[in-house]
């Protein structure tokens, strides 16, 4: 590492870059290992420092050892991949360490044990480009994860980071670079779909001195993390997105809204603030502009409803995270009472791409209203869960099937539900609607931040839409009536269907209230809320119906209504369902037909799911 | 007055005294004598029997001139009978015969300056009643006193001017009697065989000396030019304006006149006055022809040796020394005079 | 000036109004919960949602929190509109049943009955808080007690806490509060009547006792002192106000329409050149806890003819039911006690008799027939003086008639028995003991001067006598004048007095002032002090002695204009001619007009000839 | 009224009676001397009044003149203190007066001839009451001579 | 007669200070005239020095013969014409000149205060001398000597001649006063003595009305005496000089402390001891004595 000294310049940046580039060059052995949340759960952490153990004691001085944010394919961690040839190993083990060195980097053998085999072609992916969950992605968002060590600015720079930076700073107004995110069509990716562009013109036209930006990382929906994988993972990216948009806002000092279960993420973005610092590229008249602009961290406390922009600014104000009444806009008396502009991570991980290469290479990806990629937390019923960033306007099969990999236990495909909590699910009939910001609106659900989860015929949409509605209701900050006393009711309601207790007119009733907490609510939480039980009784009304008026759950999850069978036919008596049962309900001899019995049958559904030959049955 | 052309010298016993009181109250005579009162200050008033008289004094401290001219006098009474009916009553019923027995030669010549001033262009009737009246038979000063001066103002410890007879008092032994006029010879006739013709030859007694410290004539020569003059202010700063000085030298005899009166009855008196009191002078209309102590203080030198000597051809101070005696700040007639003396000599 | 349309009628509002505020100019109302003037809007009940339909994103917004913005077009009860309020209702409805704003707002907006089931079965208390208190089932979580106390009054006792559903009012950690002031801002504003600050405050909270009632009942910090009051206006009590106590606060400020509340207006002495002053004080009652024998202060039921009064009047405490301060009960019998420390030559009562007693016992005995028919009134008294028109006509028929039973005797003693009074005297006419059973005792209580009467005297120097009523110039010639001139007495401050007596003492004291304000110029006494300059020595005793200020340095200068001498110099306009500085000052340089040394000298001269 | 003079002239054996002279403030004493006699009381006539605005104008030169006058007994009455129409005046006189008494009675002159009272205008009682009272003890001490009969030593001569 | 002071060798080490104050004043010009104590022939206290050059300076003297109060000089239009007035005072005389400060009759910067401590006057020390309550004047421009003790206050000394006066009849007390007023002459030096009696025009010579008789009988003499003893009640500092210069001994001081005591023992009022009090007369409380108010 060179010594960390300011860069006055942009010609700074550049002298910089050629050394950081030239220092790795390419046919340099580099052990890159990644230490996104996924893997080190999975042990990745240890990997790396047996890695560097034996690497020592082997005397490899020259191997690099790299740390690097997430790939996104969570699923097989840890991952490891060798560089020059970008071998791209999965599931590493310690006991494959010795191995690695011995083989792969002392001899440039590959371990094609830890390689990735294709489910489909059985064909064993030395790349990772070859993986077929990466093959249909398109990463710009994630262009550095999993790639460059997030804690070093060197790598960025190294990446072309900062060039944005740098040429904003240089030759380009204000109003340049609205007018440029303008032109790019990004809109924004927390999940209103705002167009960047516009929402930075209205606030720099704000009267006033002081003004804010704000990144919103308090990542809410359940299940995604997308947002957390590149706060981590290239951090300096967000860094540079927020600094190129407080200068094309106006603002001098910007927030980092970090939700507060994400302490890696702090970590890593302090230290990248750090390091920006050092090298001038945060602080007072960065690359000589006169510009100067700060970041400062704010911890979330942990409520899905600061996600909600007027709710995260009365956290940062130090109150409680609860939304008030728009307007006025943020953008317009925001942050104490000064124009604000807040975008989320995602929003601000694309600006420094699209000002580096251009608006109209931007444009150029996607759909008509929706430009670039968007990154999904794919997770649910399929075989590949992961964060996986396609172009706006790829199909929710090419998501679910191709990337997924389809669904788990070859079950069927029933829904996908986006959007987070507040989105709705999509049926299978929609399979092929390619998936930007207006086409999921049409159908019913939204983009929200980017969750996507899979469902199989072994899911209850009425109990779906009930579990999300939990959530709001216990996430609903109860401010207003709407949203407290409304999707409490819906919850309600729902919550007897599910325990068979349905009643004639009770789907009018969810219909109404949730129209009305829709229209009435007093921000997008309860705005959205209703979203879940509206769309499933727009696409699954029969289910609900066979709930009130047949009392059965056809998926057999809600237990009031189920009644589990063992076909007597099908049942090899294997026994499994026997030894799985916690309630020892099932009888039965070895290799005899079993049978359960309902009096002490809990309903939980284990034997359902263990069985290898599809005797257990709903009723 | 001083119609004996003669002196006649007598002889008088040691009980003379005692004689001479018993003798005048037979004859209705009031004697008036040194007096020590209980606070130890010896004044003229009246005795009935010789060892209420003091002897051992230097002076009287009110001098002899409130004997004929009393500090506060009714010159006429009047009583209202009603609205616009006053009648007016006579003065004070003239005084009876008597007897100044023992007053000192200087305060006696004092009265020679008084009766030249109440008898000039006005006869003043109560004060020639009151001088006719009255046989001053004064004693010959044997021990003057520190302030004393009478020599430097033309008089002498034994004087006899202004005295109808002088006693030469010795110790407690038989004294002299100079007669000098005929009320002085009368009295001696009123002390039968207490008093016999000295024998001739009886030489007086030599009065004691005393320094003589200046010239009347030179200082009168200084004032008859010195009117303004820096040294009025000077000698003048420390004076208070009391009339101390002024009430008791036996010579001063400016008085004022005033009304008394109540709702039916009322008196008009004469009482004595100083020109040193700041309102002496002044005028109704709020003008005072004497507006500071400076030209007060220069009043009291020029009238005594100034303007007294212009009229009557003498001083008007017998160095009695009252007034240096009991001024409070040391205010001394004879420094003044020694200053003006030394401006006149340089 | 904002222009926009409501319900199709054009709006006009100012900047920072909202549409809440420009419906309002127009006179559609628009229903309203966690709203209040005085508090910022939140928006929060969504009661008050209107429709835009034009000129702004279109949609449901609430009226109360919606900046009026031009060319805004606005619906409040399109049907829109009316379904989102109706379901608010209801919904509000099913978490607080007994609400009875929700009751009503539910039948005016036609919220069908409910269908919905009832929220989260309570709300907790704050721990401490006796089961009971409050009625906590009512919150429908506006969050006006919650805003008021934060933002309004200032302690913050109270927050939300818990999100959603489970959102409450209560205090931090549900402790009762110790910053709780007690203030019932909370209550005030919130509108179900769910919130009772002595739920939740720590210590004990003092009540206002309204003085108009006798303590009767109690009031608020800015409340009309009497009913009928002159002018007919609130008066704020700095002493109990939040403001005043806090610095917090200030809500009438915001919500008063008119303006008229100005907090930061100082009590000012506000001095006025009069040409004539009317002193009316008027009187009190003696304090009859002195007789213990009586037993007031000690017996709730035993009261004073003043509170009688208050307790029988319709815009009294109870609205004019009489009932006994101890139990709220009709009282069935019912005592008065005439001349309690009047004509009493010994002991705390006064010497003279207090002259309306009489007449007033009379009419109570009538007022008391009226409220309770069957009940039965005696009176105890000395004499019956009724001198006045009609006066013994009026008292004769009230005891001929049996409205009340007159015993000519003294009370010697009262004590409680068995829930009533046992009233002891004396029937002097019957020559026995009587004894009565009472529900509650009038005592007619001494007619004294009003406190501070006397301070006020001493300041206008006006004397007054040993009772401290105020005396006239002379008991006969100059009866409302006092001794100062220019200065007039009305009514009972002079001695005891009736209505009629009063009124006329007034009216002639109301024509001597105005016989004295018409004229241009005023003639005074102009005995006033003269300062002699040619002798005066500018001591400046007199200064010190004057207590009008009247004398002040004079700068007496010569012609070049120098200062020559700094001299006394008396305002003839302050100087009173009091002659305090002619003694103080030795050169008598001072004279007195009308009361010259030379005067004074003549006149002892004439007395003692 | 006539009845008392009988009878201290009946006692002295002479028709002498004490002359007092009394200085009344406006507005407390001299109305309380007024409502004696509107309220018909009964006070000896020895006394003289002099109405003053106020006992504070009372100037000790006014008891001084009214002894060389004649008189036996001098009375200043004023408002009770605190009572002062001219708010102090009463208090000024409380400390002149008595400090003059106590100057005369070291002189040499009786104090009991010197009386300071607070008679308010409600007082007219006790202004008859005290009139009566000083009265006698004036009879008692009998006539004052001392300061009339001072006069000049030298009226004669 | 020659002044002796002048050039008297043996100076005091207090006599050198003070003409060197005195000097010193008068050189700088911070004064026109110091009045002082000078020695002259033929009297036995000392006299009054208007020292009006740094030579006549010289002649000041400081002892026991130092009897006069020369306060009585700071109000004369005479003195005041010379200048600034330099003055030395004892403590007993600085309370005459608090006293005139405090009745506005001269204002401070008008004068330089030389201040002597003292012990006291004359041999036997005077009455005033012995219960004197200011040895030591504080709030002069300058003070000189060494310190002295202040002995502590003893009312019954300071008021023994009183008590012995009031210890007669009043007959007694009559008898003796008439005898002692008889003998005034009313030359007023009494007055004219007296620091405080200022009066551009004294009451004896108001004459509409004529409050006090101005021929010198018993009466007018009374009346005189009382008035003035009256007027200095709460003002006379006791310096004793009405008494000191009275042509015929008549005890005026005797009334001064009379009424001095008065104050103190009911306003517990000095009179002069600074110059910022209030005179018992000028001001009143409402708790003040009412013995003998009937």
């Amino acid at each position: 590492m060179t010594e960390a000294t300011r860069l006055q310049t942009p010609d700074d940046l550049a002298a910089l870059r050629a050394r950081v580039v030239e220092r790795r060059s390419a046919k340099k052995v580099c052990v890159s290992i990644c230490a996104g949340t996924g893997c080190r759960a999975q042990g990745s952490m240890e990997l790396l420092a047996e890695f560097g153990r034996q690497l020592e004691s082997a005397g490899l001085d020259d191997v690099e050892l790299r740390a690097t944010g997430c790939h996104g394919f969570c699923e097989r961690g840890p991952l490891v991949v060798i560089h020059p040839r970008k071998i791209f190993y999965h599931s590493v083990q310690m006991k494959h360490v010795a191995d690695i060195i011995d083989k792969t980097i002392q001899h440039d053998e590959v371990l094609p044990a830890l390689l990735f085999r294709d489910p489909k072609t059985k064909q064993r992916c030395e790349v990772e480009g070859e993986v077929p969950f990466y093959a249909k992605q398109q990463r710009i968002v994630f262009r550095h994860n999993g790639i460059i060590d997030p804690t070093d600015i060197e790598d960025y720079v190294g990446a072309d980071g900062y060039v944005a930076l740098a040429k904003v700073l240089a030759g380009m107004t204000p109003e340049q670079v609205c007018d440029e995110v303008e032109a790019s069509g990004l809109r924004g990716r927390g999940g209103g779909g705002f167009p960047t562009g516009k929402k930075w013109q209205i606030c720099r036209n704000q009267p006033g001195e002081t003004k804010y930006v704000i990144c919103n990382g308090d990542e809410g929906d359940p299940g995604a993390f997308m947002d957390r994988s590149i706060m981590e993972g290239d951090p300096h990216a967000v860094l540079e997105g927020m600094t190129i948009g407080a200068y094309a806002i106006g603002a001098s000092k910007g927030y980092l809204y970090v939700r507060g279960e994400y302490p890696l993420a702090v970590a890593n973005l302090n230290v990248a603030i750090e390091q920006a610092k050092t090298r001038g590229l945060l602080g007072d008249d960065i690359f000589g502009s006169g510009f100067n602009f700060t970041v400062e961290i704010v911890r979330g406390a942990g409520a899905f409803v600061c996600g909600e922009e007027t709710g995260l600014i009365a956290s940062i104000e130090g109150d409680i995270g609860t939304p008030r009444q728009r307007p006025p806009y943020p953008a317009e008396s925001g942050l104490w009472g000064k124009p604000t502009n807040i975008n989320n991570v995602e929003t601000w991980t694309n600006v420094p791409v699209i000002l580096e290469r251009g608006a109209s290479w931007f444009a150029s990806i996607g759909t008509e209203g929706s430009k670039g990629t968007k990154v999904f937390s794919l997770v649910g019923k399929v075989n590949n869960t992961g964060l996986v960033e396609v172009p706006m306007g790829a199909t929710l099969r090419e998501i679910v099937f191709d990337i997924g990999g389809g669904i788990q236990k070859k079950r069927k495909f029933k829904a996908v539900q986006t959007g987070g909590p507040s989105g709705g699910c999509i049926p299978e009939s929609l399979l092929d609607l390619p998936v930007d910001f207006d086409k999921l609106r049409e159908v019913g659900a939204m983009m929200g931040s980017g969750g996507l989860i899979v469902m199989d015929e072994r899911t209850c949409m009425v109990d779906v839409a009930k579990y999300f509605l939990g959530f709001l209701v216990g996430e609903s900050c109860g401010r207003c009536a709407p949203c407290r006393e409304g999707v409490f009711q819906m919850h309600r309601i729902l919550s007897r269907i599910v325990e068979g207790e349905g009643r004639e007119g009770d789907l009018e009733t969810l219909e109404k209230l949730g129209n009305y907490v829709k229209a009435s609510s007093l921000c997008q939480l309860g705005g959205t809320a209703p979203n879940p039980v509206l769309s499933t009784l727009r696409y699954f009304r029969h289910e609900y119906e066979a709930h009130i008026k047949e009392k059965k759950c056809r998926a057999g999850i809600c237990k009031e209504l189920v009644q589990f069978r063992i076909d007597p036919e099908t049942c090899t008596g294997c026994t499994l369902c026997r030894r799985d049962c916690p309630t020892e309900a099932i009888t039965g001899a070895k290799k005899e037909p079993h049978r359960i019995d309902a009096a002490q049958c809990i309903k939980c559904g284990v034997c359902y799911d263990v069985c290898n030959f599809g005797a257990v049955e709903v009723e | 007055m001083n119609d004996v052309s003669e002196t006649k010298l007598y002889r008088l016993e040691a009980d003379w005294l005692d004689a001479a009181l018993g003798a005048l109250e037979r004859d209705g005579v009031e004697v008036l004598a040194p007096v020590k009162d209980e606070d130890g200050s010896v004044n003229l008033a009246p005795v009935t029997a010789s060892s209420e008289v003091a002897t051992d004094y230097l002076n009287a401290l009110i001098p002899l001139k409130s004997v004929f001219m009393p500090r506060t006098e009714v010159l006429i009474e009047y009583e209202r009978a009603g609205v616009g009916d006053v009648e007016v009553l006579p003065g004070a019923a003239p005084a009876g015969q008597r007897v100044v027995l023992g007053c000192r030669p200087c305060d006696a010549r004092a009265l020679v300056m008084l009766d030249s001033v109440f008898n000039w262009d006005y006869e003043d009737v109560p004060y020639r009643a009151r001088r006719d009246s009255t046989t001053v038979v004064s004693w010959a000063c044997m021990d003057p006193g520190p302030h004393c001066f009478c020599t430097s103002v033309g008089g002498s410890p034994h004087s006899a001017e202004g005295s109808d007879a002088v006693v030469y008092l010795a110790g407690s032994g038989p004294a002299l009697l100079q007669v000098v006029t005929a009320k002085g010879a009368a009295f001696v006739e009123s002390l039968g065989d207490r008093a016999q013709p000295a024998a001739d030859g009886t030489a007086l007694p030599e009065p004691p000396e005393l320094e003589t410290k200046f010239d009347t004539g030179e200082i009168k020569t200084w004032l008859d030019e010195n009117f303004e003059s820096e040294l009025w202010e000077e000698v003048s700063l420390r004076c208070l304006g009391c009339g101390a000085c002024s009430f008791l030298c036996p010579t001063c005899h400016c008085f004022d006149i005033v009304d008394e009166s109540t709702w039916k009855h009322g008196e008009r008196r004469r009482n004595w006055d100083s020109c040193a009191f700041c309102q002496f002078t002044q005028h109704a209309s709020g003008h005072n022809p004497r507006p500071n102590q400076t030209t007060r203080c220069r009043q009291r030198v020029m009238h005594k040796f100034k303007y007294f000597p212009d009229r009557f051809e003498q001083v008007a101070c017998v160095g009695c020394g009252r007034c240096a005696q009991n001024c409070g700040v040391g205010q001394n007639l004879v420094s003044i005079l020694s200053r003006i003396q030394s401006e006149e000599k340089p | 000036m904002i222009k926009l349309h409501i319900d199709g009628q054009e709006a006009e509002a100012e900047e920072g109004q909202t549409i809440l505020d420009a419906a309002k100019g127009l006179g559609i109302e628009i229903p309203t919960l966690c709203h209040h003037r005085a508090i910022p809007p939140v928006g929060a009940c969504r009661v008050c949602v209107v429709e835009i339909r034009d000129g702004g994103r279109p949609g449901l917004v609430p009226a109360c929190a919606y900046p009026a913005q031009e060319g805004l077009v606005v619906e409040t009860a399109s049907e829109a509109v009316r379904e989102s309020r109706s379901m608010t209702i209801q919904l509000l409805l099913a978490r607080c049943p007994e609400a009875e704003v929700l009751r009503k707002l539910a039948e005016q907006w036609d919220a069908p009955p409910l269908t919905l089931d009832a929220p989260l079965d309570h709300v907790e208390p704050p721990k401490g808080v006796p089961e009971g208190a409050g009625d906590r089932d009512k919150c429908i979580l506006c969050g006006l007690c919650v805003r008021v106390c934060q933002d309004i009054i200032g302690p913050a006792a109270t927050a939300f806490a818990g999100r959603g559903i489970e959102r409450k009012v209560t205090t931090p950690y549900k402790l009762l509060s110790d910053v709780c002031i007690g203030c019932g801002a909370c209550a005030l504003v919130c509108p179900t009547g769910a919130i009772d600050p002595a739920e939740f405050c720590s210590h004990s909270i003092e009540k206002i006792p309204n003085e108009f009632n006798l303590g009767f009942d109690t009031r608020t910090p800015i409340h009309l002192p009497f009913p009928q009051a002159v002018p007919n206006k609130p008066i704020l009590d700095r002493e109990n106000c939040i403001h005043f106590r806090t610095g917090g606060c200030g809500a009438c400020e915001t919500i008063c329409p008119a303006g008229a509340i100005d907090l930061e207006m100082e009590d000012e002495i506000v001095e006025e050149e009069v040409g004539a002053i009317i002193v009316a004080t008027g009187y009190e009652l003696l304090d009859p806890s002195v007789y213990e024998e009586y037993g007031y202060g000690r017996y709730p039921d035993v009261v004073t003819s003043l509170e009688f009064e208050r307790l029988v009047s319709a815009s009294g405490p109870t609205n004019g039911e009489l009932t006994r301060p101890s139990n709220g009960e009709p009282p069935k019998s019912i005592v008065f006690l005439q001349c309690i420390g009047s004509r009493e030559e010994t002991g705390p009562g006064k010497p003279y008799c207090s002259k309306i007693c009489c007449m007033y016992t009379a009419k109570h005995a009538i007022l008391y027939k009226h409220k309770v028919h069957d009940g039965q009134a005696f009176v105890f008294f000395m004499d019956v003086r009724a001198g006045g028109k009609n006066y013994e006509e009026f008292v004769r028929r009230v005891s001929k008639e049996k409205v009340a039973t007159y015993l000519r005797g003294r009370v010697s003693k009262i004590f409680p028995h068995d829930g009533k009074l046992v009233v002891q005297g004396a029937d002097t006419l019957s020559g026995g003991q009587v004894e009565i059973a009472a529900d509650m005792v009038v005592l007619a209580a001494a007619v004294v001067p009003s406190k501070g009467a006397t301070e006020l005297a001493q300041k206008l120097r006006i004397s007054y006598d040993q009772h401290g009523f105020l005396s006239e110039a002379h008991p006969k010639l100059r009866p409302v004048e006092t001794n100062t001139a220019g200065i007039f007495l009305a009514g009972a401050c002079h001695s005891a007095k009736d209505i009629p007596d009063s009124v006329a003492q007034a009216s002639a004291a109301a024509s001597k002032a105005l016989g004295l304000v018409v004229h241009d110029r005023l003639t005074r006494e102009p005995t006033i002090g003269i300062v002699n300059e040619l002798t005066c020595n500018g001591c400046f005793e007199c200064e010190n002695v004057c207590a009008y200020g009247a004398i002040s340095p004079k700068d007496i200068k010569d012609r070049s204009g120098a200062t020559v001498a700094v001299l006394a110099n008396i305002n003839e306009g302050l100087c009173q001619g009091c002659g305090a500085c002619m003694v103080t000052c030795r050169s008598k340089s001072i004279e007195v007009q009308g009361y010259t040394d030379n005067q004074l000298f003549s006149e002892i001269n004439a007395i003692t000839r | 009224m006539t009845e008392k003079k009988t009878t201290a002239a009946q006692r002295d054996g002479t028709d002498w009676q004490p002359r007092i002279v009394a200085f009344l403030c406006n507005w407390c004493s001299y109305a309380g001397a007024d409502l004696a006699g509107m309220s018909r009381n009964d006070y000896p006539a020895a006394i003289k009044i002099v109405r003053l605005p106020c006992s504070g104008r009372v100037d000790p030169m006014f008891v001084l003149k009214s002894f060389e006058r004649g008189a036996d007994m001098v009375l200043v009455s004023g408002c009770h203190p605190g009572d002062c129409h001219y708010s102090s005046g009463n208090y000024h006189a409380r400390r002149k007066l008595p400090a003059f008494r106590e100057l005369l009675g070291f002189m040499g002159i009786d104090p009991r001839r010197f009386k300071i009272s607070w008679v308010s205008a409600a007082e007219g009682n006790k202004w008859s009451s005290l009139v009566a009272d000083i009265t006698e003890e004036a009879y008692a001490l009998g006539p004052f001579q001392e300061f009339p009969k001072c006069t000049a030593p030298e009226k004669t001569g | 007669m020659h002044r002796t002071g002048e050039n008297r060798m043996n100076a005091t080490p207090v006599e050198e200070s003070l003409r060197e104050a005195a000097a010193g004043a008068i050189a700088d010009g911070t004064v026109g005239v110091v009045i002082g104590y000078g020695h002259e022939a033929g009297s036995d206290v000392a006299t009054p020095l208007f020292a009006r050059t740094p030579e006549q300076a010289r002649g000041l003297v400081f002892d026991a013969t130092c009897v006069g109060n020369l306060a009585i000089y700071l109000p004369k239009p005479e003195v005041r014409a010379l200048g600034r007035t330099g003055l030395v005072v004892k403590g007993c005389d600085l309370r005459a000149v608090n006293v005139l400060l405090r009745e506005h009759v001269i204002e401070r910067e008008d004068v330089f205060l030389i201040g002597v401590r003292c012990a006291g006057v004359c041999e036997p020390p005077l009455h005033k001398c012995t219960v004197c309550p200011v040895h030591d004047p504080s709030g002069c421009d300058v003070t000189l000597g060494d310190s002295v003790e202040q002995p502590t206050a003893d009312a019954s000394r300071a008021n023994a001649l009183v008590a012995e006066m009031e210890a007669k009849s009043i007959e007694e007390r009559w008898e003796f006063w008439k005898r002692q007023m008889t003998k005034c002459v009313r030359c007023y030096a009494c007055r004219q003595v007296c620091p405080l009696c200022y009066c551009k025009r004294c009451i004896v010579e108001k004459t509409t009305p004529q409050w006090v008789e101005t021929s010198p009988h018993l009466r007018g003499n009374l009346a005189w005496n009382v008035v003035r003893a009256f007027h200095l009640t709460g003002r006379c500092v006791g310096c004793g000089e009405c008494e000191r210069v009275c042509p015929v001994d008549i005890p005026l001081g005797l009334l001064n402390q009379k009424m001095a005591g008065l104050m103190e023992q009911w306003f517990d009022f000095q009179s002069g001891l600074a110059p910022d009090e209030q005179a018992p007369f000028t001001t009143w409380d409402p708790n003040d004595p009412e013995e003998g108010i009937l």
